[in-house]
């Protein structure tokens, strides 16, 4: 309905390709990103931008991560939170070891030490496919929270193993510690996630994307065209085990301001994999649409039956929670495996198309 | 006549130099091609042309000689046109779906050496021409797809022929363009003609400089309009709006890639200025319809809501009429909601100016896009005229007439009441067949449309039919059959009718009912039916045909001239006209004097006092075989009106 | 005697107990459309398979531009300018018509993984070469009114088209196909059949294919190879083998019952 | 360094009824591990599905059962009423998941049953509540020696149990005729149309087998470790199981089993302090997966070969 097409011809393959070739969507996109950026620093409370907006940028950027492996290549992976802790933890060795070092630099290296190991464990997906494959995952993430746990290497000594972030700025502002306020954390994680989040849509639309794909909707085919499958795994490996530590370093630094190995169980490896199923595999703003909903879902649950006069106890929304959860997962993929991405694409060409319906 | 305001650019090379000196870097054509809008600025365009032009001098076009261009809208041809006329040349673009019959006559009697082809397809035919057009002795291709294996020498590839131009300097190039007179012939446009073959129609590059000049001025068309060059390129149509307005105005002409995408590249370019025959923006309003009838119930609502909306405020609000701020509002609404959004699909959101000509338009067809705000116009025209006759100016607009005097434009009407035209773009002759040229124009030098009509109360002209086929009733009133027939097609209801009156007393018609529309039209009344005959005997649909025959009635007495010819008898026939019998044209026209003959008991019954008449017909079912039908019919008196 | 492209010499192939291929020889010229035919399960794709290097023959040698190969695998074989179309369509079914030709053209993409998070600079630039030589295949496909579909909605027809596409993105100097023509209808088949000869002529690359339907075989084939149960039983140009008794008998014969 | 990997080696060699009793134990608590695995490869291998919900269908008979009995059933009747609930459960998993999904990839299926697992351990624990339960059907758990060797009874009555059920399916296998269609719909779908059971009604016998499975397990394990949400991730358990025994096979499920039970406690045991302990989340694992690049289809599984 709000779309005007007519008259927005391509008269060159740079703007055919753009990522968003309609004009009306890139006026939407930059009236989402001033929101971001400006209104919601301006107007947002500690609350929600702490407890809300920040684990949903940081869950999105851990989302993007799996779904370039799991949603683009087809690879599935439970392991997750293996990923992601090796980000924190290997952000905190970073961070200890070298207090000059710029915290973004950080970040991006301890993603740099995520994607190393997420190519060790990624190596079997030569010899194995589809569950066998996951199950592999598994052992990465088993291994690595172990790992973190037991080895105080890791927690350089700590005797709790429970350790703080250490404070650190970006341009005089502090965006780590206590001393950070919420909208400093906010606009740092944002603008990360928004460069990273493009970064992933470029690979994605690219050589390297549709290599992926290939390897993903046909590895024979693929690889009689002559793409390398285990070099092609291995670098979505590489990259999804990127985004995923970078997503640990975030949580931990940010987040929740500690590093503990305990965060990124297997239950985080299994709400990062609903967030894509949910939010659409296959699909970059799926990876947010999928971190939105699960952010948002607990706080609803806990919010509305308040508001209906049916306070439910936490153990109760937890169960809803896993409930909710599952069903979802099932009618997902029974009725729109590229989820949520999905319904918002066939919308907008419903909007393309109104008053028409086809 | 006013000088005209430009003459140092008397022909379309100069005013191709003109354009790409003012405007080196805008945009003079796209193509859909490879997936994008592949576009030529003017310079660019320029520099294509002159190249060409080179390269059919190395092959050996003169001055004065003609070339042929076959294949759908596509740069390449439409450089070709420039590129000849460069050379003083004439250009004579043929229809691309001819077969190579037709072919053969257009190319053999403008004696043509050298014909430009769009591809294989038209490569073939063509090499069956020069069979029968011996004069033909180059054939360019544009498109090498699948020419590998032609071996005649008669064939000669695009790059090729643009290698071979390499020879010719710039300096003799632009010495021959120079060498262009306003009063030379620029191109040649044959008509099909219903009777005979077609004819040659010469037009200098005054006839469409002028011509084209003057529409520019009157419509307010400049550089930054866009049009969609999808029809015919041996339609003056095309010829005027694509290639002459363009280079005079300097927009862009777009060409789409396919004629199976025509809508889809439509609505990527969103034309400013658009051109359709009324039976394409009848398809269009057909399609809506039934896109709509498939929609949700919320959005069926909200566009029979906001279309009735449009109905009401839509027309008055672009001829500036007064409009209450409430109906404003609504309307504003409706176009967020309702209208924007059709328009944005259709691919008409940028469209400023529409025309539509060559038959009567229905109103409801007409209104229903100006009432979205499109400014939807009518104009009147020939190739003989270099189209314009008649244009309807903003703000006067209406559904049944064709508008005033386009600029420069004199017209008289006969004492026969057909329509005689003096202006700079009335042709100079037709090729090689004098008789018809002095046929066709009066001795003091107006172009004889052919066409019957009359100016109304506004200075509107009015086309009512052709002039041979308009009689008079017994006591010498005007009788126009087809203006009355159209009047009554324009319902959906109807769709045949045959008018007679012709040296009678009064005007009475058969009606064939449209099965789909009437069919519909019972279903939702509950009028169960078996068949056609059926249906059409139904005392129900006489009822619902009686009133649109009144409404027609209405319609006429509006018109002093024509008030006399009201219909006052009609009956409906028991079956459909068909081509295959032979009371339809192959181009559905009605064979009146056939269908008269045929039903000679019928129309005897409708002259008399009976109200039932018997009938008997031949008739030809689908598989081929013949039958008789037949059947009692019912025959109504209907009122005249006031 | 023209070029030899490839060289096949007393290939075997076995699975388990199964013998897939015997002793089975024979050459490809450069240039020319070879068909390789046979009754069901004779073995023309398991030929099929041993030339691009998913299968690794039990015995014999296969050589390529003079070259003889070893073991490899089939990305190899598609960087040595081997590219093949399925029998069952293996299309990129996530992907669009343009994505899955763009695919076949990844060889052919060198820009780094730095330049490809950038999408811009040098892999754009990359990418709008490529795109242009894809909008070509296109062109010449005549597939512009499905450019942008998701490949899994198309009809049977034009996925294999596609399929034909993507081999061809990838400039092949040996373009094997399989079955190209099979489930089509007959104008389908005739369209195949013009791009095939299309290709052979324009392009000038070998091509080598397996077919069910004789008569498009015979029509647009050099030569023709005939395999058995896994042996070869005739090679020749397409009159020889017609009237070869052994054809007649193994193929024609069961054919024209 | 070597002390850490070698040092156990000399340990087992001073005192090898220390590492008798270690393996039996490890034995014992492997044949638990086969039994869960178990339910996998039959659902595996009749419907192709990856069933990840069969840890939670074990916490879910194990759940049920225990609140039947709390509501006063009888063993008798708490047994029967869980079996009916598990046939419920695979009746409305077959109809609601597995039939609109067929014909999907199996990755597709296998996070569908990620999504079912959560679904009803999020509807039983509900139901049932999460506290921690206590469950005793009668089994001693004294201790028992044996040529020096101690043995808890509880496991080798458990040990005992869980083989009879693998044989009482083999038998249901080999010599019931919906056995035999069963094993048919392993191998191929159309063959099994013609032993004239209808596909769905196979799922659903497979789904039924499988939920016995887990009851059993669920109760042997409850037993041993009281019924809590944690006994969901036994499952977690089977998966390296099924990767080194081949996911097709049941004699694999039940020595991947044994394998991976007795290594991993003779892993725990005398490795596991050398590097801080707690190895047995990822040991299986690592085991499994080491395995897997030499052996892609695990022990027993068949070779893949792939076709285009």
């Amino acid at each position: 309905m709000l779309y005007r097409e007519s008259g927005q011809f391509k008269s060159d393959y740079a703007a055919d390709q753009a990522i968003f070739p309609i004009r009306q969507d890139r006026i939407g996109m930059a009236a989402i990103l001033f929101a971001a950026f400006v209104v919601v620093p301006l107007i947002a409370d500690h609350y929600f931008l702490s407890t809300i907006l920040i684990p949903f940028l940081i869950f999105a950027l851990a989302a993007i991560g799996l779904n370039i492996l799991t949603g683009y290549c087809g690879q599935l992976s439970l392991g997750t939170g293996g990923f992601m802790a090796c980000g924190a933890f290997a952000a905190y060795k970073f961070a200890t070891a070298f207090p000059e070092l710029n915290i973004v630099l950080v970040f991006l290296l301890s993603g740099g030490v995520a994607a190393a190991v997420g190519v060790v464990f990624g190596v079997p997906s030569l010899r194995i496919k589809g569950f066998y494959l996951a199950v592999a995952t598994l052992a990465a993430q088993f291994f690595l929270i172990w790992l973190f746990t037991k080895l105080p290497w890791f927690t350089n000594y700590s005797s709790s193993g429970v350790i703080s972030a250490p404070p650190r700025s970006v341009f005089g502002f502090y965006v780590t510690g206590i001393e950070a306020t919420a909208e400093a954390k906010y606009i740092f994680c944002l603008t990360l996630v928004a460069v990273l989040a493009l970064v992933a849509k470029n690979l994605v639309r690219g050589r390297i994307g549709r290599a992926w794909m290939a390897i993903r909707d046909m590895d024979i085919a693929a690889e009689i065209i002559g793409i390398r499958p285990l070099r092609t795994k291995l670098l979505a490996f590489a990259v999804s085990s990127f985004y995923c530590g970078v997503a640990g370093a975030l949580w931990a630094f940010i987040y929740t301001s500690s590093v503990e190995a305990l965060a990124f169980d297997i239950n985080r490896s299994f709400q990062i994999l609903f967030m894509i199923i949910i939010g659409g595999l296959g699909s970059i703003l799926g990876s947010f649409l999928g971190a939105a909903f699960i952010v948002l879902l607990p706080i609803f649950l806990n919010v509305v039956p308040t508001a209906l006069g049916v306070p439910l106890s936490t153990a109760t929304i937890a169960h809803f929670e896993y409930m909710i959860f599952g069903a979802l997962i099932v009618f997902f993929l029974i009725v729109e495996p590229h989820g949520l991405a999905r319904l918002w694409q066939l919308a907008k060409e419903k909007l393309r198309l109104w008053p028409f319906p086809h | 006549m006013p000088p005209p305001a430009d003459r140092a650019h008397d022909t379309f090379p100069k005013l191709l130099r003109r354009n790409a000196n003012l405007r080196a870097m805008r945009v003079a054509m796209r193509e859909k091609e490879f997936g994008i809008w592949q576009s030529w600025t003017w310079a660019a365009m320029e520099a294509e042309i002159r190249n060409l032009a080179k390269g059919l001098a190395a092959i050996g076009l003169k001055r004065g000689q003609t070339i042929a261009l076959v294949g759908d809208n596509r740069p390449k041809l439409y450089w070709a046109i420039c590129a000849a006329q460069c050379l003083g040349a004439i250009p004579v673009p043929v229809y691309q779906d001819a077969v190579a019959d037709e072919m053969a006559f257009v190319i053999g009697h403008a004696e043509t050496h050298i014909a430009i082809a769009e591809d294989q397809e038209q490569v073939d035919k063509l090499l069956l021409v020069a069979q029968k057009a011996p004069a033909l002795t180059r054939i360019v291709f544009t498109d090498a797809r699948g020419m590998r294996n032609y071996a005649d020498p008669a064939l000669l590839g695009y790059e090729a022929l643009i290698a071979a131009g390499k020879a010719f300097d710039d300096s003799w190039l632009d010495a021959e363009i120079a060498k262009g007179k306003g009063g030379d012939a620029s191109v040649m446009l044959y008509t099909s003609g219903t009777t005979g073959q077609p004819k040659g129609v010469l037009l200098s590059f005054d006839n469409v400089i002028r011509t084209a000049e003057n529409a520019i001025t009157f419509d307010k068309l400049s550089e930054a309009d866009e049009i969609l060059a999808y029809l015919p390129m041996a339609w003056v149509g095309d010829h005027i709006f694509s290639y002459a307005e363009a280079y005079v105005a300097g927009f862009c002409v777009n060409c789409p890639e396919s004629g199976a995408t025509v809508m889809t590249d439509l609505k990527e370019i969103g034309p400013s200025f658009f051109f359709a025959p009324p039976r394409i923006f009848e398809n269009i309003l057909t399609q809506v319809s039934i896109r709509m009838e498939d929609a949700g119930a919320i959005k069926r609502w909200l566009y029979r809501h906001f279309m009735a909306v449009a109905k009401r405020t839509g027309i008055a609000l672009m001829d500036g009429k007064p409009v209450s701020a409430f109906d404003r509002l609504h309307y504003a609404l409706g176009e967020i909601l309702v209208y924007g959004p059709i328009k944005n699909v259709l691919g008409l959101s940028r469209m400023r100016l529409g025309y539509t000509a060559g038959e009567a338009i229905g109103p409801d067809i007409f209104d229903f896009y100006r009432s979205l705000g499109l400014n939807l116009k009518q104009l009147y025209g020939a190739t003989e005229t270099s189209v314009f006759i008649c244009m309807q100016p903003d703000g006067q607009i209406k559904s049944d007439t064709v508008g005033i005097a386009a600029p420069e434009v004199e017209i008289k009407i006969a004492e026969n009441g057909e329509v005689l035209v003096k202006s700079p773009g009335v042709f100079a002759a037709y090729y090689k067949n004098p008789d018809a040229t002095s046929g066709a124009k009066t001795p003091d030098g107006y172009y004889r449309t052919g066409d019957a009509g009359f100016f109304d109360r506004d200075g509107h002209l009015k086309i009512i039919d052709r002039a041979k086929d308009v009689g008079r009733l017994s006591d010498g009133t005007l009788f126009a059959p087809k203006y009355v027939e159209n009047k009554l097609k324009f319902f959906s209801y109807v769709k045949e009718a045959v008018a007679f009156g012709d040296g009678r007393d009064r005007v009475a018609v058969f009606v064939n009912i449209d099965l789909e529309a009437v069919g519909n039209w019972a279903e939702r009344n509950g009028i169960a039916y078996a068949s056609y005959q059926e249906l059409a005997a139904k005392p129900e649909v006489y009822e619902l045909i009686g009133g649109c025959v009144e409404q027609v009635n209405r319609d006429l007495a509006a018109d002093p001239q024509l008030a006399g010819s009201q219909i006052r008898r009609f009956l409906v026939l028991h079956k459909e006209l068909d081509a295959d019998d032979g009371e339809l044209t192959r181009t559905r026209k009605v064979r009146r004097g056939f269908i008269a003959e045929r039903y000679a008991a019928l129309v005897d019954a409708l002259y008399s006092d009976a109200d039932r008449a018997h009938i008997s017909a031949s008739i030809t079912y689908e598989d081929g075989r013949k039958g008789r039908l037949d059947a009692d019919l019912m025959i109504r008196d209907v009122k005249a009106a006031a | 005697m023209s070029e030899i492209l490839l060289k096949v010499e007393n290939v075997s192939l076995g699975f388990g107990g199964v013998k897939a291929l015997s002793e089975v020889s024979f050459d490809i010229v450069k240039g020319e459309i070879r068909a390789i035919i046979g009754p069901n399960g004779a073995g023309k794709s398991s030929m099929l398979n041993c030339i691009n290097g998913f299968y690794q023959p039990s015995a014999g040698r296969i050589v390529y531009k003079g070259v003889e190969r070893s073991a490899m695998r089939p990305h190899a074989a598609a960087a040595g300018g081997i590219a093949r179309t399925f029998q069952n369509i293996a299309l990129f079914k996530g992907m669009s018509t343009l994505d899955n030709i763009m695919t076949g053209r990844l060889l052919k993409m060198k820009r780094g993984f730095f330049w490809q998070c950038l999408h811009w600079g040098p892999a754009r630039a990359e990418e709008i070469a490529h795109r242009e030589f894809v909008e070509r295949i296109i062109d010449f496909l005549e597939i512009q009114a499905i450019r942008k579909t998701p490949v899994g909605r198309l009809p049977y027809g034009l996925q294999k088209r596609v399929e034909l596409g993507r081999a061809l993105a990838a400039e092949p100097e040996l373009l094997l196909l399989d079955e190209p023509m099979a489930g089509m209808n007959l104008e389908e088949k005739e369209d195949m059949c013009r791009f095939i000869l299309d290709v052979n002529e324009e392009f000038g690359t070998t091509i080598a294919l397996i077919e069910h339907d004789m008569g498009v075989v015979m029509d647009i084939s050099d030569r023709v190879v005939v395999l058995e149960y896994g042996r070869k039983i005739a090679d020749g140009v397409p009159d020889a083998v017609k009237a070869d008794k052994r054809v007649i008998d193994a193929y024609l014969g069961v054919a024209h019952e | 360094m070597i002390d850490i990997l070698f040092g156990p080696l000399k340990e087992i060699w001073e005192f090898p009824a220390f590492f008798a009793e270690v393996v039996i134990g490890g034995l014992l608590s492997g044949v638990m591990y086969s039994l869960v695995a178990l339910g996998f490869v039959l659902i595996f291998k009749a419907s192709g599905v990856f069933n990840f919900a069969q840890g939670a269908m074990v916490l879910c008979a194990a759940l049920t059962f225990v609140g039947f009995e709390e509501l006063g059933a009888p063993i008798w009747l708490a047994l029967i009423l869980t079996l009916g609930v598990m046939l419920l459960m695979a009746l409305a998993i077959e109809r609601l998941v597995l039939r609109p999904l067929v014909n999907q990839a199996p990755i597709i299926l296998f996070m569908a049953t990620i999504g079912v697992t959560f679904f009803i351990d999020g509807l039983f624990q509900t139901i049932w509540g999460s506290d921690v339960k206590r469950l005793d059907v009668g089994i001693p758990k004294d201790p028992i020696e044996f040529a020096g060797v101690q043995v808890n009874s509880f496991d080798i009555v458990a040990a005992l149990i869980a083989g009879a059920l693998v044989g009482g399916l083999a038998f249901f296998f080999q010599s019931t005729r919906i056995g035999r269609a069963l094993r048919a719909v392993a191998d191929d779908h159309q063959a099994a149309q013609s032993v004239g059971i209808p596909l769905q009604t196979i799922w659903v016998i497979v789904w039924a087998v499988a939920g016995l499975v887990a009851l059993v397990a669920g109760i042997m394990w409850g037993s041993k470790l009281g019924v809590q949400f944690s006994l969901a991730l036994i499952a977690l358990k089977a998966l390296p199981v099924l990767i080194l025994g081949g996911f097709t096979s049941i004699p694999g499920a039940i020595v991947g089993g044994l394998i991976i039970g007795m290594g991993e406690k003779v892993a725990e045991v005398y490795w596991a302090p050398g590097i801080g302990g707690g190895i047995e989340d990822w040991f299986a694992y690592i085991l499994a997966l080491v395995f897997l690049m030499f052996r892609p289809q695990g022990l027993f599984g068949e070779k893949i070969i792939e076709r285009v």
